[in-house]
């Protein structure tokens, strides 16, 4: 059997600079998820900036998900400073993170990954996809509405800061939003069963899981980290028990849970969430979920667009429910002192588990750090299952595998800029 | 014999419950450090609060005595209200051989009520309506928005660290250009009448008599508020003064400090300078070339680089030429142009200069350098 | 009194080339009411715009006694740009006039000096269109004077027209720059020197002036030298303009608005500001 | 007439800036309406993979995001130019080098070294440089991430024949405009408004917070001066510098040099 060499040189319709490069010879398979997005630097042009530049900054690694950034870095550098916050702020930031899942999300699968299932090279060029891409963007809409109203702008928002915020948003500005939440939640409920209804190629999800659990309330901002495969650990002991392998042919960064001296590659993101917290979902969207005909755990890797599904209608039915309770804290920020020390915390971005870990000095300032985005946690999985999908149906031809190929890499939407760590080839 | 009367400070509400009826009442409120005007209630009044002003700062403080109106003029004016910082002037559409120009909405909202107006601002306000209204043509945006609007006028007691009204004839009393005037005295407010407007409204208010005391108490109360000055400008000596030093190296020194942010020029009651736009969005465009938008006046600036700018060049491109040509505008030229000063006194470009410029001293300085 | 603060429609009647870069629109009110209180004088300026595209001080370069509504535009920037593309028939927004024109009634009695330069002639065609219906009628036995400079052959403004000013204008025109094969017969150089060959009558003479800054400046110092009393030396001033109403401050030399106290000055006027820069 | 192309493409970025082009929603949809995308890596599959490479495809209009760090870019970037009609940046990394710029001011190989197990393989240029670095730029937007009714002025702009009606004055003038009681002043707090450009809609002063510049230098702006105040509020000479090395570091420090 003569080899068959799969290459996409730059993968459209996912956010940052990757490539895809597989070859299948008649002993082996390879598969390479090349990311080709310049290095920036970030951990070393943050030593010695004060810990509000560590938010504002880290912000900039991803202009899709700069809210999980925030949040990662603020809670560490909460911790680092033993800050007390009060539960109305805990409630603002969810709601500022629900904004951002809902925005992250609804680009996704309206707008990237939707069109794979319609064929089509983009949200705009088939008249028959507008009506998704339409509602994507009013999906989207709204979650850039509420970041804005937090944060003053979707994109980069400037009011995070230890102990909360810099001002808070008014309730009657929030309030304003109701209506057309809850328009939008009947309508992602709706979505749950249109997303179940793609037609779906079997790409198994076999391995293991990982996502913050927090007994009470769907994870975003705390809790312990937890697998499929029995993990259940603190956020610092994750970060010790995984380790970073600059994997020779590829680009990225591979970060590898330690078991037994083994590293072994593992999946972040809205399915492993979904897998492990289903049970705290609102009934509502769990009984959609099932009508929906959805099975849970969700075993296949392509049926992450029915996962992201259905975190927006979570998104939205949590929005409303955080607005209803808004009562407005008493103070924007609880005071911070500032102090040394090193902490590390982890928050669910929409892409999954988002580290980060901070040495701050005496006043302050950052001394060292370390960001590890769920993108580069991924890149070994995803790796991993093309090389399963490339074995199991090898008998394809090159054109059509392909196609495939570069769609299972967007079912992860994998977020590239966010990849800070990549190197050449 | 006009109307004159007392109402007990306790009654005030009565006041803004009679303005409110017809009007929206803007006045002063506390906020993020400072004295803003905005649509107000009458709780909304910071009543008590003194602030601290130095060039280039600002400090309220808290409040304690007796005295409701303790703290001096604050960024805002009725410029705000009555040159918005962005109008429409019109809507455009142009489909091939065919245009049209389409007059902007009227504003439907109520008049406003400007309460408590400094006599340094009553003055600018006639300049605004020498501008806007004394040229050939009325200027249809403001005339909408000052027709019908009321003034409340309140002589000042204390002046502000940064005032200079009292050189420049323009305070701390108000002479005229007010519907009604308020004068704090000790429990209560003396409110006397300017217009058959103003009448009306303390008409239905029940007043104290205002006899001989209240009148000297005015008079006493104004003598003081104009011994406590601490800053004053050489108007004399205006305008020659600038004309004279249009070369003066001075600019050049100030040219340094200059942020050339604008902020004088935004705060300011008299700067009028505005840039019109037509802003068409994607939305107004249509494949086969048609659009359709509206044209914009918003507030600029004559520190903005592209003020002067024009196809071949850019007559003001200096930070200097454009800080002289502020002053001069404020000290000299709007005098040859409307008749009256450009600078009121009121101190605001000094205040909220982050660079602390402070007209009066530079002015003395081009005297004496 | 129509609006001055929204234009109106005017129908391009007909466009023609006058220069590489510049051509002459001629502009038809299309609202009747407008057109018949529509008057202007020599020396006024009409705000054309491009409705998107924005607005634009144009002079209107015909008489008043003329038919049609003259405009002579050179591509400078967008708005210039985008209404040399628009051909006749085609409409476009105009509010005016605005500004004080060339003081007419001035010119009785004294013999006239016009100096343009460049695009400047335009202002000052219809001062020269007006003369030549009046005849020789101004009161002076002295043939008034054209001096025109432009950058070169191919640039000059008018130029079939130069003969018709001839019948009653001495005509001198000079052209910075020609190329041998543009065949230039006329005068090279710079507008001064010919300023040096016309005999002037001081005190009873008046001059007006438009052009670059720079060569109005000194035109007006020869002029002073050679005894014009600076009261009757009048320029157009050109500034960035907005508004045109005196609203919006762009237009501000020193303490004059170019859109409503000038574009034209009596040089007395303007004389302490000329000698100040970026005033 | 055949709508005109546009072609839009990402160097090293955050992506903030194309997204904030779908941040434009129901607008959005209009663009693809009124021009023809025939480049946009993030939004649609483009023949033949990388079409700026292939140097085939005509671009009457070249968006840009992102700075140049790479020998690679460098060379794309020429590619794109030469295809392109008119070729406009969005954002600070295009604009002015990003963020990552900051390195421009260290070492780069002990970046590398501190970040990357095998450091050798990196591949970076010592500098983060703007577009404007290295080609004829026709129009440049800033902003981080820009704001998205300033691009759609841009686009509007490009498609009239126009400058687009994006001001180039400070910061304090929207500040001033909005009636945000002014934090420097009132707060003593270092506000970088009277030194940036205007056009974030004045986000830090009215969330009580001092800007710190995403939207860049405006034009002409007196950054030494400023400097002097802030010293004058106690902040020391490397507290100033941080203050302006941070997402404009290039171009604050090139006009803090032209004074
Ligand atoms: C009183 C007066 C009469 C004029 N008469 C004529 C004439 O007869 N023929 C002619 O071709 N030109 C004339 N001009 C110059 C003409 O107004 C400018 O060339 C024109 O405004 C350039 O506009 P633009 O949009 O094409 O250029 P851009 O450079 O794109 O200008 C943008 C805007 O800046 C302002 N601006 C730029 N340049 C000038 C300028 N030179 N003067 C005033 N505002 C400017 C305008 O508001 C303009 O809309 C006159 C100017 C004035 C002040
Ligand atoms: S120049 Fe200054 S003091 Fe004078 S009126 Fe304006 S803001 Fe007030
Ligand atoms: S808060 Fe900042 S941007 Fe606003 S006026 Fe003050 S200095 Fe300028
Ligand atoms: S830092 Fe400045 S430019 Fe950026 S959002 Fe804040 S106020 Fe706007």
């Amino acid at each position: 059997m003569r080899g068959k060499t799969i290459q996409t040189d730059y993968l459209s319709r996912v956010e940052g600079e990757a490539g895809l490069f597989a070859r299948i010879l008649a002993d082996r398979v390879e598969a390479q998820f090349r990311v080709f997005e310049a290095p920036r630097f970030f951990e070393s042009f943050l030593k010695g900036r004060s810990h509000q530049d560590a938010i504002d900054f880290t912000a900039r690694i991803c202009g899709i998900c700069p809210v999980a950034y925030q949040m990662s870095a603020v809670h560490a550098i909460e911790k680092i400073f033993s800050v007390g916050v009060e539960q109305p702020i805990k409630q603002l930031r969810r709601l500022f993170y629900a904004g951002e899942w809902i925005e992250s999300h609804a680009l996704h699968v309206y707008l990237l990954h939707g069109p794979d299932f319609y064929g089509a090279a983009s949200a705009w060029e088939k008249k028959s996809y507008l009506p998704y891409a339409r509602l994507g963007l009013y999906f989207k809409k709204l979650g850039n509405g509420l970041m804005a109203i937090i944060g003053g702008r979707p994109v980069h928002p400037v009011s995070v800061k230890a102990g909360g915020f810099f001002k808070l948003p008014g309730k009657r500005e929030l309030i304003a939003q109701m209506g057309e939440l809850e328009d939008a939640y009947e309508k992602s409920i709706q979505a749950i069963s249109w997303a179940a209804g793609l037609p779906f190629q079997p790409v198994p999800l076999d391995t293991e899981y990982v996502a913050l659990r927090q007994p009470g309330e769907y994870p975003m901002n705390e809790g312990r980290v937890v697998s499929n495969l029995g993990l259940d650990v603190s956020m610092g002991s994750f970060l010790d028990g995984i380790r970073q392998n600059q994997v020779g042919h590829s680009t990225a960064l591979h970060w590898e849970i330690q078991r037994d001296g083994k590293g072994e590659n593992y999946l972040a993101g809205p399915l492993a969430r979904i897998n492990l917290n289903f049970d705290e979902l609102p009934e509502e969207i769990k009984d959609a979920v099932k009508s929906a005909g959805v099975q849970i755990p969700i075993a296949n890797i392509e049926m992450g667009i029915i996962a992201r599904c259905i975190e927006i209608a979570y998104a939205f039915s949590e929005a409303i429910r955080i607005i209803k309770n808004y009562e407005g804290p008493a103070m924007a920020a609880a005071g911070a002192q500032v102090r040394p020390g090193t902490a590390t915390w982890i928050t669910e971005a929409p892409r999954g588990i988002l580290i980060h870990r901070y040495t701050l000095d005496e006043a302050g300032n950052v001394k060292d750090c370390l960001i590890v985005p769920p993108t580069s946690q991924n890149t070994g999985h995803i790796e991993r299952t093309l090389l399963n999908h490339l074995k199991a149906n090898s008998g394809k031809p090159a054109e059509a595998l392909k196609k495939e190929c570069e769609r299972i890499i967007r079912g992860y939407d994998p977020c590239i800029s966010c990849s800070v760590h990549v190197v050449k080839m | 014999m006009a109307i004159k009367g007392t109402l007990k400070k306790a009654r005030l509400e009565d006041l803004l419950a009679v303005l409110g009826k017809s009007h929206r009442i803007i006045g002063p409120k506390a906020e993020g450090g400072a004295v803003v005007m905005e649509e107000i209630g009458y709780k909304d009044i910071p009543s008590g609060v003194r602030d601290l002003q130095w060039p280039g700062g600002c400090r309220l403080l808290p409040g304690k005595d007796s005295q409701v109106f303790s703290f001096s003029p604050g960024p805002d004016s009725f410029k705000r209200f009555l040159h918005p910082p962005a109008s429409e002037l019109f809507a455009f559409k142009r489909n091939g051989a065919k245009i049209d120009f389409l007059p902007a909405p009227k504003i439907a909202e109520r008049p406003m009520a400007f309460f408590t107006v400094r006599p340094c601002d009553l003055s600018a306000l006639k300049l605004y309506d020498k501008i806007f209204l004394g040229g050939p043509v009325a200027d249809q945006a403001y005339e909408s928005l000052r027709r019908g609007s009321l003034v409340v006028a309140l002589n000042c007691l204390y002046p502000g660290d940064n005032c200079f009204c009292l050189s420049m004839g323009t305070g701390p009393e108000a002479r005229d250009g007010f519907d009604i005037q308020m004068t704090e005295l000790e429990d209560s407010f003396l409110l006397e009448e300017g217009s058959a407007k103003g009448a009306e409204i303390l008409e239905q208010l029940s007043l104290g008599q205002a006899g001989a005391d209240e009148i000297s108490a005015k008079r006493r109360r104004i003598e003081s508020c104009k011994a406590a000055f601490k800053k004053s400008i050489a108007a004399h000596e205006l305008p020659g003064i600038i004309y004279a030093n249009l070369g003066h190296p001075h600019w050049d020194d100030i040219a340094r400090r200059d942020l050339e942010c604008g902020n004088c020029t935004q705060v300011c009651p008299t700067c009028f300078c505005s840039t019109s736009y037509d802003y068409a969005a994607l939305g107004g465009i249509a494949a086969g070339g048609a659009v359709s938008g509206k044209r914009f006046r918003k507030w600029d600036s004559c520190f903005s680089r592209s003020f002067a700018r024009v196809h071949s060049g850019n007559f003001r491109l200096s930070r200097k030429a454009r800080y002289r040509h502020w002053m001069a505008h404020k000290l000299a030229y709007t005098q040859a142009q409307f008749g009256l000063s450009g600078c009121v006194g009121c101190g605001r470009c000094i205040t909220w200069c982050p660079a602390g410029i402070d007209i009066t001293a530079e002015l003395e300085a081009l005297r004496h350098v | 009194m129509y609006d001055r603060a929204r234009p109106f429609a005017a129908r391009v009647r007909w466009a023609k080339k006058e220069t590489r870069d510049t051509s002459t629109f001629a502009l038809w009110i299309e609202d009747e009411a407008i057109r018949r209180q529509y008057t202007f004088s020599p020396g006024q300026f009409n705000m054309l715009s491009v409705p998107g595209i924005g607005e634009a001080a144009i002079s209107i370069s015909s008489g008043p006694e003329d038919g049609p509504l003259l405009h002579t535009i050179r591509v400078a920037g967008d708005v210039t740009s985008a209404i040399s593309g628009i051909c006749a028939s085609n409409i476009v927004g105009m509010r005016g006039p605005f500004g004080r024109g060339w003081p007419m009634q001035e010119v009785e009695g004294k013999s006239l000096i016009v100096i343009a330069g460049g695009l400047g002639m335009a202002p000052l065609r219809p001062v020269v269109r007006r003369l030549l219906k009046s005849g020789m009628g101004h009161g002076t036995d002295e043939r008034p004077v054209l001096i025109y400079g432009a950058r070169s052959p191919r640039d000059i403004l008018f130029r079939h027209e130069f003969q018709t000013f001839g019948r009653l204008f001495d005509v001198h025109i000079t052209v910075d720059k020609a190329d041998p094969h543009e065949h230039w017969k006329g005068r090279t150089g710079l507008i001064p020197p010919i300023l040096e060959e016309i005999s002037l009558h001081g005190p009873g003479t008046i001059a007006f002036l438009c052009g670059p800054e720079v060569m109005m400046r000194c035109m007006i110092n020869e002029l002073l030298l050679r005894g014009l009393p600076a009261e009757q030396i009048f320029l157009s001033l050109e500034r960035n303009m907005n508004c045109a109403m005196g609203t919006c401050g762009h237009c501000m030399f020193g303490p004059k608005f170019v859109c409503k106290d000038g574009p034209v000055f009596r040089y007395s006027e303007v004389r302490q500001f000329m000698a100040v820069q970026e005033i | 007439m055949a709508k005109p192309t546009i072609g839009i493409f990402k160097f090293t970025s955050c992506d903030g800036c194309q997204l904030s082009i779908f941040n434009l929603e129901e607008e959005f949809l209009q663009i693809a309406g009124l021009m023809e995308i025939a480049y946009f890596q993030e939004g649609q599959d483009a023949p033949g993979g990388n079409g700026f490479q292939a140097g085939a495809a005509h671009f009457d209009l070249a968006v840009v995001e992102g700075s140049i760090s790479t020998e690679l870019q460098s060379k794309e970037l020429l590619g794109i130019r030469e295809n392109s009609s008119r070729l406009i940046t969005i954002g600070a990394c295009a604009t002015a080098g990003g963020v990552q710029a900051l390195r421009n001011w260290a070492d780069v190989s002990k970046f590398k070294a501190s970040e990357y197990p095998a450091p050798g393989a990196v591949e970076a240029l010592a500098e983060s440089t703007p577009i404007s670095a290295h080609v004829h730029v026709d129009y440049e937007l800033w902003g981080c991430p820009i704001n998205s009714a300033e691009f759609s002025e841009v686009l509007a702009s490009f498609l009239l024949g126009k400058t687009p009606g994006v001001p180039g004055y400070s910061l304090c003038m929207e500040c001033k405009r909005k009636g945000i009681p002014c934090v420097l002043v009132a707060g003593q707090a270092p506000c970088l408004g009277p030194v940036t450009r205007a056009g974030c809609g004045v986000l830090c002063p009215s969330l009580n917070r001092a800007c710190y510049g995403c939207f860049g230098p405006k034009e002409g702006a007196n950054i030494k001066a400023l400097m002097r105040i802030f010293q004058g509020f106690g902040y020391t000479e490397n507290q100033c510098r941080l203050m302006l090395d941070k997402l404009n570091t290039y171009k604050f420090r090139e006009m803090e040099e032209k004074g």
